[in-house]
């Protein structure tokens, strides 16, 4: 089990029953680190309450989400593959419109 | 008794003397903001305290882009318009208000909207962009013209009581908004304004801090909101900053070799690529309440 | 057709509908604002945007209070005056911008500014009390009255660049002002915005979140800033926040018997207190530039 | 050594040749833990530029400066005597008045 803190903001906290951050506790492979693929997986199997399709596309995140680990762009850290590890924060950001 | 060579005159001293007098910011900075211009695309919720605090604080020559009129339900965020401007055109009643506030600076109007026939020539004419706009379409649009013509653009959003603020293609490194999200996303993903409502001071709070970002380009003074985006949860009272990735080599609009260019920009296809038109706050349907 | 019971008009309704169709604020929350009442302490940098903001929202009876009148140099950052208003009471113009905005709310103003003599009956009018002012007797002076009467306090203070923003005197463990600092500075460590200067927006910003946090402790949505200070750093774009300590049984205005009473408030010597009088930002010295 | 970083806001940056965040390497008494007091007099000694009076008062803060040890108001943790540890962070905030 590795201990996540999951974050969703930009309105994504609707698909997850309203919830702005979750502590999770996710399984993971013996032998294997957690990746933030299969967090997102697990989040989708697990937390999501409503319309899968606004929160990923196939096995990545959907066009406009912003994906962070600990505050840092996932594109710095290697995006699906970056590892995820105890206390670490996975933040998923909907990008707005509006004005 | 200009021996600074600022060049500004005794009533802007005056007018002004509270930020001249700042350490950290001083005459120069503040003849670099009378010199200065910014494009504000959009006279809504975020464009109204940017208007107002750029025209304010003295840049030089402000342009207001916008197509709509104002209606009574904008006003509950859109401060920058009054009562009494009902019905006028936006940008109108906008550069209206910024010259009430300062008459010694120069408001220029732009009633056709922002479109891919304009865009370019509507950045080309200014030093700083500021994305005050509503709708996915005209954000990718405002980003691309941004790249073609080499502008920073500040650009903030809100919905509900989120808001979001950063800085984009600035400086050698800064990604554009298409670095960042290069598909767009689904026309259903995209809440507005009119659909989903806003808290009308979550786009108070960043209009006015896209202002401030205008005038740290502007002046050169302070660190700009580039490659962090400030993500703001109002009814938690949180304020986060995040680090964001550096621009793409292989970015469309913003890399080595990009296919969106100013000559290209204007028959690129935003409806077709976000699947939705430009759409924004006016004719609402009117609310019903049982 | 008001089987809801919120007690708006047809007119509030359509006006407020982008609030009212937020989930989570909606229609109960906009008929709180609209029965509500706040007092707002000062019309200058930071009661500007709160003062426009509450009036847009909805806010049913707002209270002006300042003592001064519009100087050519309050605009840069003062953006409720227009410069056809210098020479104008701060309260009286900031009352016409706010009653142009929104007729349908009550604006109350109150031109012999915030004094011990006044303060215990002006705060007991109001539902909330917004601390817009720019000095540190003042300061003190808004806490005790609030403590003395119970309404909660949305205090906000901005200088150069930097800007401060909390809630004091709120729910069971608040604390209040002299919590926080029962010994008042030195007046030679209270920097004044005339003297120090401050860039124009960043009251903007601290001003609009003071609009904020009165919504949010009218309409009950979201969590109030209390017990956490707001610190800005405008020109690093850094904002930060950090909890505050309870309130303090042995304080001496909001303790379990507090010295400082709405009986007894009149007398107390706040310039003995803080070593200085109420300053303001009038009548500025003239800036000399070489 | 003990490696603290000491911030410093409101104002009092000027107090510190303009600096907002010092790294500090804060020596130690053998067999004692650093404590907030014995941090603040270092800073005094050590890093002070100008008018110490705007800084401290006595052996303590100046009134009208909020001291915060991580983030939180050090009258939670027990001011003065507070223990400060490697990695922590001291700030020293100046209540403003401006508006
Ligand atoms: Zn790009
Ligand atoms: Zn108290």
């Amino acid at each position: 089990m590795v201990k996540v803190r999951l974050e969703f903001s930009g309105g994504l906290d609707l698909l997850f029953g309203n919830q702005k951050a979750v502590e999770a506790d996710i399984p993971q492979q013996s032998g294997h680190q957690l990746t933030v693929a299969e967090a997102m997986a697990w989040a989708r199997d697990n937390l999501l309450t409503d319309r899968p399709e606004l929160f990923m596309k196939g096995s990545s995140v959907r066009p406009g989400v912003l994906v962070l680990l600990n505050d840092t762009d996932w594109e710095l850290c290697g995006e699906l593959d970056a590892l995820v590890a105890d206390g670490d924060r996975v933040t998923f950001i909907s990008t707005l419109h509006g004005g | 008794w200009d021996g600074l060579q600022h060049g500004l005159n005794k009533e802007q001293i005056a007018r002004y003397s509270r930020q001249i007098v700042l350490h950290s910011f001083g005459v120069q900075a503040q003849a670099k903001l009378c010199r200065g211009s910014v494009l504000i695309v959009g006279a809504g919720g975020l464009g109204s305290p940017a208007a107002l605090y750029l025209a304010a604080a003295g840049v030089g020559r402000l342009g207001i882009v916008d197509k709509d009129s104002v209606e009574l339900s904008n006003i509950h965020r859109q401060i920058i318009h009054r009562e009494a401007d009902v019905g006028v055109h936006k940008a109108v009643s906008a550069a209206q208000s910024c010259r009430a506030l300062n008459s010694s600076i120069q408001v220029e109007v732009h009633c056709e909207g922002f479109t891919p026939a304009n865009a370019v020539q509507l950045v080309r004419q200014y030093d700083v962009v500021v994305d005050a706009s509503d709708n996915a379409p005209t954000r990718y649009l405002i980003s691309d013209a941004c790249c073609a013509v080499g502008r920073p653009l500040v650009s903030g959003a809100a919905i509900g009581t989120d808001g979001q603020l950063t800085v984009y293609c600035h400086g050698a490194d800064g990604p554009c908004y298409r670095c960042l999200f290069p598909e767009a996303p689904a026309a259903g993903n995209c809440a507005r304004c009119v659909d989903a409502g806003v808290l009308g001071v979550v786009p108070g709070v960043i209009g006015t801090l896209q202002a401030l970002e205008a005038v740290k380009l502007l002046s050169g003074i302070g660190e700009p909101m580039s490659r962090r985006l400030l993500v703001i949860d109002c009814a938690a009272g949180r304020f986060h900053s995040v680090k964001l990735r550096a621009k793409s080599a292989s970015c469309v609009s913003c890399g080595t070799s990009p296919a969106i260019t100013a000559a290209s920009l204007p028959s690129y296809d935003y409806a077709a690529f976000t699947g939705q038109a430009a759409a924004n706050d006016a004719a609402p349907k009117p609310l019903q309440l049982i």
